[in-house]
């Protein structure tokens, strides 16, 4: 029963290194608004050093959201979205695959790049260890949220921009949880609050999210 | 094969009503009249209580009365949020499109609400905090709710077909509403890491029983001005609704 | 740590409805009509296009839809592929159950970077394949010399062919086809004619949406304008 | 006594600038609400009945 939703998961991952580049759109956006605090904020490594945390979550959720609406819209212009309600597997799991798809090509490469960007925001060498563990286990949910949200937008007018408003206020607790454990390690404090709350905020994504995404496909297909 | 001789004669075929709605609306008129009385009797009730009746409080002296207005708008902020969740429950899965009207007629109201108690709440809080917004707990939850209400009124008209609108609309209310209280969570968290000053907290020393009575009688004054507007709005939405079927039906004729 | 136990009920609760759901999968009697069509009524952007269309399809037989635009029967083709829900009426049968009936509609699901193959093959594995090879279906469709051509220099009516071929991946009883002969030449529509001839012939049927001619011979007309229709 | 009284509870403790405020944001607020919705209505259910009635003379 997962294989109609496998071969969605390798479809995807082919059409995103083919026809857009793989990873590089996204960590292009990711290191050029990191680059852009330091340039804003000046370059002072002690002030940056305490804001680094945040920087990169931040900068890590918005690259996420901007590369979003193309998750499901070049499969509802085309028709693919009817195959993918009459195919076997539930319309859930192939939402699952997307969205894993989605992740490997944007999360991850986010989370082995987040060291080098600490590096040049002066963050001091034990906070990489939460940051990174942070990020890893909050980009698949800001992921698994979007895939939602760009659910939703399909049809809509202007649905970029209608995306960010849809999602970026679903992902406050990831941001919160993720930033506040790594500035909490940053300042000696104890960052497994922070941790465990993410992997919670990540098994309720797993959970819940292909079901939404599925029931706002269905809502598209009218 | 068949000729047109044997097709059965054409049934012009009424389109589907909504469920009871002619019922509804009938009560609703009604009802409409009583509860915009009731209404206006709470207020000037709750208005004389909160500016008149009740004392200034030892510490904020005669800034609680900002509170009289400010906490009701929050209650009803919440309230509408949670009934629109559950009219949008109720509409997806039994397909009752009176409930998905219902919802969407009461988003404006509770965004409304959301922003009053945005503004009631900053004028509250500054003469203590000595600046305009305090990341408070609080205040910070109700800024996000602003922010789910902002997306469920976007995403409504964003499609040229209003059922589309509305269905996808009340997905995005089911999922804001599982993330209401992870929000309020995260930020309660947000704000014990980030222990600020603020000594002074929102909802201020325990009730008092003389500041309890106006902010009750508000509360109330507040929750049957919501119905009234909830009920002219769904009167709108059916009057748009039937605008756009005739438009429609006479596109089709015209075809 | 409460939620995390909250959300890992959750997913076990999902994986378990999802597992029932796709249980029961009826085999079909021999002469038994694969598909009845009772009452049927759909609406479309808030309007009622169709109201009250039924019918029965059994085996061998093929079902050619006409009518002026806007007269539904895009919309008819959807709801009995259950895409679109009904306003009203039931669609039943033995062809209902998942993966038995194939829906081919207006846009060809044909990704551009995709090479004619790997579009073949995608389509196979998600609809969990049982039909004839990618190549043999690339072939029946006239497509065997183009399978490691990218999809995007297809001219329009080589996609449409491409789009066609995904019918010969399945085992589906019953094929669905809207506007079929969109784009193509004459090659092309008797090759369309020969793969419908031959799923006929193996005792599967066929319901055509067109507003052109089509080759299709003892077709059974159905007839959309306004109203209550049946044939 | 009754002026000084109403100056007083005009005064709010030295807090009117926020007090005042606030009401008249919500008085401008919710009556905005209540009116908008009335009105917005009532020129809808306006435009519905003129679209029945021409249609009914149509048919």
């Amino acid at each position: 029963m997962l294989k109609p939703a496998l071969a969605l998961f390798r479809r995807d991952l082919l059409l995103a290194w083919r026809q857009r580049g793989g990873a590089v759109p996204v960590l292009g956006a990711f290191v050029l608004m990191v680059v852009l605090f330091p340039l804003a904020l000046g370059p002072d490594p002690a002030l940056l050093a305490r804001i680094a945390p945040g920087i990169i979550w931040v900068a890590a959720l918005l690259a996420t959201t901007i590369t979003l609406d193309h998750i499901f819209a070049s499969d509802h212009a085309d028709g693919t979205l009817d195959l993918l309600v009459e195919s076997p597997a539930p319309l859930a799991m192939h939402a699952l695959a997307k969205a894993a798809a989605h992740w490997l090509v944007s999360g991850l490469p986010m989370v082995l790049l987040s060291p080098l960007l600490a590096l040049m925001l002066n963050l001091p060498g034990h906070v990489y260890g939460t940051l990174m563990a942070g990020l890893l286990l909050g980009t698949p949910t800001l992921t698994l949220i979007g895939t939602v949200g760009g659910a939703l937008i399909l049809g809509a007018r202007r649905g970029g921009l209608l995306l960010v408003l849809l999602v970026v206020p679903l992902y406050v607790p990831v941001l919160i949880f993720g930033a506040g454990a790594a500035d909490a390690a940053l300042n000696g404090l104890d960052a497994a609050p922070g941790l465990m709350f993410l992997g919670a905020l990540l098994l309720v994504g797993l959970a819940l999210c292909p079901l939404g995404a599925a029931a706002a496909l269905r809502a598209a297909l009218t | 094969m068949t000729s047109d001789a044997d097709m059965p004669e054409l049934r012009a075929q009424r389109p589907v009503s909504l469920a009871n709605p002619t019922r509804f609306f009938r009560v609703a008129n009604r009802l409409l009249p009583w509860l915009g009385a009731a209404t206006a009797v709470l207020f000037a009730v709750g208005l004389y209580l909160s500016l008149i009746a009740s004392p200034p409080d030892y510490q904020q002296s005669e800034t609680v009365r900002i509170a009289y207005v400010h906490v009701p708008a929050a209650w009803m902020a919440l309230f509408v949020y949670v009934l629109m969740a559950v009219a949008s429950a109720v509409g997806l899965i039994w397909r009752h499109q009176l409930a998905l009207m219902a919802a969407r007629a009461a988003a404006p109201a509770g965004l409304v609400f959301t922003a009053l108690c945005l503004a009631t709440g900053s004028l509250w809080g500054a003469p203590m905090w000595g600046t305009w917004w305090e990341w408070d707990a609080r205040m910070t939850s109700v800024l996000v709710l602003l922010f789910f209400y902002l997306g469920y009124v976007a995403l409504i008209d964003a499609f040229d077909d209003p059922a589309r609108g509305q269905l996808s609309a009340s997905i995005l209310c089911l999922v804001g509403a599982v993330n209401v209280p992870i929000v309020k969570f995260s930020v309660d968290w947000f704000h014990t890491l980030h222990q600020g000053a603020t000594v002074f907290r929102l909802d201020g020393p325990t009730m008092h029983a003389s500041m309890l009575a106006p902010m009750l009688v508000m509360a109330a004054a507040f929750t049957l001005l919501f119905f009234v507007v909830l009920l002219w709005r769904m009167r709108g939405l059916r009057a748009r609704a039937r605008i756009a079927a005739a438009a429609a039906t006479a596109a089709a004729e015209g075809a | 740590m409460t939620a995390a136990f909250t959300a890992a009920a959750f997913f076990a609760l999902w994986c378990r409805a999802m597992s029932a759901a796709l249980a029961a999968t009826p085999s079909s009697a021999p002469d038994e009509p694969l598909l009845a069509v009772h009452g049927l009524a759909c609406a479309r952007g808030g309007r009622r296009v169709l109201s009250d269309v039924g019918f029965t399809l059994g085996p061998g037989e093929l079902i050619l839809i006409t009518g002026p635009n806007g007269s539904g029967k895009t919309s008819l083709l959807r709801c009995i592929a259950g895409l679109l829900a009904p306003d009203a009426g039931t669609v039943a049968g033995p062809a209902r159950a998942r993966g038995q009936t194939l829906h081919v509609g207006h846009a060809d699901p044909v990704k551009p970077h995709l090479t004619v193959l790997e579009n073949l093959r995608f389509w196979a594995a998600l609809g969990a394949g049982g039909g004839r090879p990618p190549e043999e279906a690339a072939d029946a469709m006239g497509l065997a010399a183009r399978l490691d051509v990218p999809a995007r220099i297809l001219s329009a009516g080589q996609r449409r062919r491409l789009s066609l071929a995904r019918l010969l991946l399945s085992p589906a009883l019953v094929w669905l086809l809207d506007e079929p002969a969109n784009a193509l030449d004459t090659d092309g529509v008797a090759r369309l004619a020969a793969i419908v001839a031959d799923h006929r012939a193996r005792g599967g049927a066929v319901i055509v949406a067109t507003h052109g001619p089509l080759p299709f011979p003892d077709a059974r007309p159905l007839v959309l304008g306004h109203g209550a229709v049946a044939c | 006594m009754a002026a000084e009284g109403f100056d007083a509870w005009l005064a709010m403790g030295g807090y009117a600038a926020y007090v005042w405020p606030a009401y008249g944001l919500a008085l401008v607020a919710l009556v905005g609400l209540l009116l908008w919705s009335i009105l917005g209505t009532r020129a809808l259910e306006r435009r519905a009945a003129k679209l029945r009635r021409t249609r009914e003379e149509e048919q």
